[in-house]
């Protein structure tokens, strides 16, 4: 590990690891083991990559909120700490083949991820727009970088500390009006992505999110990070986040039944759709 | 290799079929294989266990389907999968080509249903050894699992090891949470099981403090894990005690090669990785690499001479029985 | 003090008796209670419960006596004591003498033991409530421990209820190796407990990969530490569903304020502290203020309000009955 | 946590501990949580005290080899990291009133317990000499602060790159000889300390031994740290290494039946003893 720093409410920590700095494309995500050797934290934990670069054959940035014991040890780091991380992982953004205009709407520290994204959209000469969002002004991540990378930067807050007072989602329909948008891209807590997804929908807009479900492994073997998205084929399966995604159409998320096996999903108790199989 | 330059011969046995090496996946902790086919070669341990397989496909359980504990993970998943007929058609077949020894595991509310899934199963190409996941609920018996009950466990046992042909072995899994798990066991082995696999996850449950409500949405769930080694290590000598004739697949809280060694000296001949590949998707591999370097070290030159070892009272050497000179 | 400067009754009971707070040790876990007073007032806790007190003195098992395992410890300590008499002489008066409420746990060989010893115990001043451990081998019936047959436990309760005065509560308490730990408590229940304690020690087994034996003397032990919380939290939400009127302890891996409220969600009106007594001398009291403290942040003002509360359906309230427009 | 430093095969660690340096005395040792917040070890780590300093309120020093994970992770402090420390616990040495000549017996890193004492001897006029013994040089600690302490300062490894090729009870009876000694004060390993009894016993002069089991609580509490030891009354009992020793006169102590229940302790089972009762 290379540095490590605060950012308003959030820790970024810098990490060499080529392997990952090269494969990497935007949206991806890496897991890490917390806790150091014989740690009773038996599950690795899902971090966002904000950012790449070529320095020592490759760094990888990340942006960690604290909200357990894991992400409370990951803050506690020094440099020159070693990390023991898999990636990259999960499927990535698709991009756009001509230069549309695409407005990006981060939650929380989801923002981190976009960066990345812009990066790459701005070299296929797209026109970028940011919204981000988050509670307070210093849950607001990367204001500065989106203001410099973006054409626009609108910020939101539901305190009113920074920018307008509300969410993204009330933001949206304005900034997707003002700057033509062609496609959204969002990241960052999932009441967030359903707001953004249904402003989407009515937009007639297609939306790219990033979703966030606990997941214990990360590699699409434990089963635990599943929510329900609708198919090409119209069935509605319990995918799972860390393997079909973290990447999804926002329409084909049924963001209203996460938390639920839908009774219309495939393998849905009571054999309901058990017509499906094969 | 050992200090001494001679290397060790990690094979064994599930009854008569031979695995080149004791390390296997535990069910339903290595998805479909291929997943970890970016990670190492499947082939490389000693067998794969597919996650149990169900007659239809299953949605499984709603989310959070996990939490952790100290030194151990809860998970109330819910046997997910796409039912034994895409399994059959998809995932077998990847795992043949490669040649990777398959462990299927079966997983059914009824002694009909398991005995179905077995038919499904007989003659299949590439079917190691069938698993018997006895941690289902019994539907004719108002959900209460089979495992909890040795005759009902046998029962599932025997109608599926009538079904499957003679050269696959079939592997009863156990669930720790019984009054004596040795009655259980023998009632398997009586049942015709040819190899026990133990354990399953015991019954753990947690509950969110800030939300006062339990952790899992399925209320409780199966505890993984290191937490839960030592009930398994119990579990594994008391009934290589009873039974020491009957192949033992050591499971739970498996990390490193040194809690795989732990079961093997216990009484296990094979070991299988479950939680450990969520933390590290090399375990198993390092696992058998740590294995077998710590067999080198104490002069064991087979694997076979370890299994159980720790029974015999200190001192009794390490002499192969053919070279004893009772 | 809760933010709106309430301050919370931590008052709990076991039927009748009264308790300031729900927080007591361990059986086994606290010595004699001199032994902790250094550190603090055991007078400040809810109760402290003794090792179970024997009839005759008993040295207890061979070292090794413990091991260490992934957030457990294993242990073969073998009941050691002086025997009823030196307790009854030296041990309980010092308690008595010094106001600390005292569960006294006792351990017997067969129906006729544990009731000698309640014999002793009636009418002794100082006694709050008699705990019969239950995990203790049954010499009639070849060394079964009693915990793990519903029947014998209810003999033993049964004969110890008989002979202990009405007003001091006798508390059954139960292991988790059983395979429905419901009908072993409704058991007890219906032989004459007053209350539950759960959970004992599930067995374990840990080996020693160096000496390649068992780790502990007595070859397997008892499990305890945070790594066995998920399955005591599991018993006590199971039985207080099943027998919501019963009062519950709960105890098994309790180490932080959190555990022990996860404990009174899951439906235990007390909560016993064992092995997280072995790492802070000051566990006990550090939790009891911690749940203090996470109470009042709920706003709950009464410790009677959370017990089992994980058990009603969110959104159903915090009312009391009496308040309920039912 | 002030400073750790390595010396020889040990890692010896001082810590800002004012009310453990106060109430130390020689014998005395103290608990340490291993492993952290959350830590997967449940219990503490027994670690002699090997000095106390006045600086900064009363410092304390440890001398710690690595045995598993609990030492590896007391190894692997750095300076300014926080301990959290029970103590001082047990029963130390009993001191003589009278300026006696004091042999004083170490085995691998239980000599470090015996400079305190040497100490308080020394400013009672005894006479002090040092027998310091290990398997090897590297191992062998405190050898020049005991030359510098001691009369004289015996030093034995057994593979003889130190010293006298041998045992510390190898020495002894010459030591004993020249000296004169009146008595014997020894800690190290429980061969050592049984080696170093039967030499007292043999020239018939008292033996102190700070005797090591494996211990959960060290407070008395767990029950799992015993041996047997003949009391005043001539019975065996299983009594705590922690709360009734580590301090044993030597004699007592039941060295060839550590590790098992004696038919004649009280409370052996098939209750031989119940006649003890009471
Ligand atoms: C694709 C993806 C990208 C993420 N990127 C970031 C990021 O860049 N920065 C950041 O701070 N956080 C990120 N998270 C969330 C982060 O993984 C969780 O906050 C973290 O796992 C919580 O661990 P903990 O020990 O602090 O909390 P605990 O709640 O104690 O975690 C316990 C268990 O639940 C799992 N878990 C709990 N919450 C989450 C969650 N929200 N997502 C996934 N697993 C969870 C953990 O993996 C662990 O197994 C991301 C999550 C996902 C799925
Ligand atoms: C009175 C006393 C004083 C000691 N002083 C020192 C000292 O100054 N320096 C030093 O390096 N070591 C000392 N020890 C030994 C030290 O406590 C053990 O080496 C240490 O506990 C091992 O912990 P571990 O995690 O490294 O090893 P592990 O073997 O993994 O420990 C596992 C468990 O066994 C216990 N245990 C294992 N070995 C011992 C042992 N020898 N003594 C006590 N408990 C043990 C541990 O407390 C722990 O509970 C002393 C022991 C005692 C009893
Ligand atoms: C997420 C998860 C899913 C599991 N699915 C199955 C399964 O489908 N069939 C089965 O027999 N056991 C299943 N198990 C149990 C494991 O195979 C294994 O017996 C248990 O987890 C103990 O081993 P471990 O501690 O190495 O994980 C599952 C365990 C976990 C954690
Ligand atoms: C060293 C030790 C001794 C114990 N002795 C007794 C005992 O005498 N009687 C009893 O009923 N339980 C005994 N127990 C069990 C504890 O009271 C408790 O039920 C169990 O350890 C789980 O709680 P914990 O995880 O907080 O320790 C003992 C436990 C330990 C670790
Ligand atoms: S986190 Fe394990 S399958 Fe997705
Ligand atoms: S270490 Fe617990 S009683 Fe001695």
């Amino acid at each position: 590990m290379l540095t490590t720093r605060r950012v308003d409410a959030y820790h970024a920590l810098t990490v060499v690891a080529p392997g990952i700095a090269e494969r990497y494309r935007p949206g991806h995500f890496v897991s890490v083991a917390v806790g150091g050797p014989g740690t009773p934290m038996v599950t690795r934990r899902a971090l966002a990559v904000h950012d790449v670069k070529p320095d020592y054959g490759g760094t990888v940035d990340f942006v960690i909120a604290v909200s357990g014991p894991g992400t409370a040890w990951l803050a506690d780091r020094r440099a020159r700490d070693t990390l023991d991380l898999v990636g990259p992982l999960g499927r990535a953004f698709p991009l756009p083949r001509d230069p549309v205009n695409c407005v990006l709407v981060g939650g929380e520290y989801g923002s981190a991820t976009l960066f990345g994204l812009a990066d790459v959209l701005l070299r296929r000469h797209c026109r970028v727009d940011f919204v981000l969002g988050a509670a307070s002004a210093d849950r607001v991540f990367g204001a500065l970088r989106a203001r410099r990378m973006g054409e626009t930067a609108t910020l939101t807050t539901e305190d009113g500390s920074l920018g307008l007072r509300g969410r993204v989602a009330d933001v949206l329909p304005g900034v997707i009006a003002d700057v033509r948008a062609d496609v959204i891209y969002a990241c960052g807590p999932m009441g967030m992505l359903r707001g953004v997804t249904a402003v989407g929908i009515e937009f007639d807009i297609p939306v790219q999110v990033a979703v966030e479900e606990a997941m214990a492994c990360g590699i699409g073997v434990c089963m635990t990070c599943v929510l329900p998205v609708i198919g090409d084929d119209g069935v509605t399966r319990m995918v799972r986040a860390c393997a079909e995604g973290p990447v999804f159409r926002g329409e084909r998320v049924r963001f209203d039944d996460i938390g639920t096996i839908p009774f219309d999903a495939l393998g849905a108790p009571g054999g309901g759709s058990a017509r499906n199989v094969t | 290799m050992s200090p001494d330059g001679r290397s060790v011969d990690m094979s064994t046995y599930i009854t008569h079929v031979e695995l080149a090496n004791p390390v296997i996946t535990a069910a339903g902790c290595a998805g479909t294989g291929r997943e970890l086919a970016p990670f190492f070669d499947l082939g490389r341990l000693g067998a794969h266990t597919t996650r149990s397989i169900t007659m239809a496909p299953r949605a499984g359980r709603p989310t959070p389907r996990m939490t952790e504990t100290p030194s151990g993970l809860l998970n109330a998943v819910g046997l997910p999968g796409p039912g034994i007929e895409v399994f059959l058609d998809r995932e077998l077949p990847w795992l043949a080509q490669r040649s990777i020894r398959t462990i299927v595991s079966i997983g059914g509310g009824s002694v009909a249903e398991y005995t179905a899934l077995a038919r499904r199963l007989a003659g299949a190409p590439g079917v190691t050894a069938v698993e018997v996941n006895l941690a289902c609920p019994n539907i004719e018996d108002r959900g209460r699992v089979f495992a909890r009950d040795g005759a009902a466990s046998a029962e599932v046992v025997a109608s599926v090891r009538t079904v499957i042909p003679d050269d696959v072995p079939v592997v009863a899994k156990l669930s720790p949470d019984v009054t004596d798990i040795v009655t259980v066991a023998a009632a398997c082995a009586q049942g015709g099981a040819d190899a026990l696999s133990m354990i399953n996850n015991p019954l753990g449950m947690s509950i969110d403090t800030d939300t006062m409500r339990p952790a899992l949405a399925a209320v409780s769930g199966g505890l993984s894990g290191p937490a839960v080694r030592p009930l398994a290590v119990r579990c594994v000598w008391q009934v290589y005690n009873a039974l020491p004739l009957v192949p033992i697949i050591g499971v739970g809280g498996v990390t490193t090669g040194r809690d795989a060694l732990e079961m093997i000296l216990a009484g296990a001949c094979a070991v299988a990785v479950g939680t450990a590949l969520f933390h590290d998707p090399l375990a198993a591999v390092r696992i058998l690499k740590e294995l077998e370097e710590l067999l080198a070290a104490r002069g064991i030159h087979r694997l076979a001479d370890a299994v159980g070892r720790a029974h015999r009272p200190p001192g009794s050497g390490s002499r192969h029985l053919e070279e004893s000179s009772l």
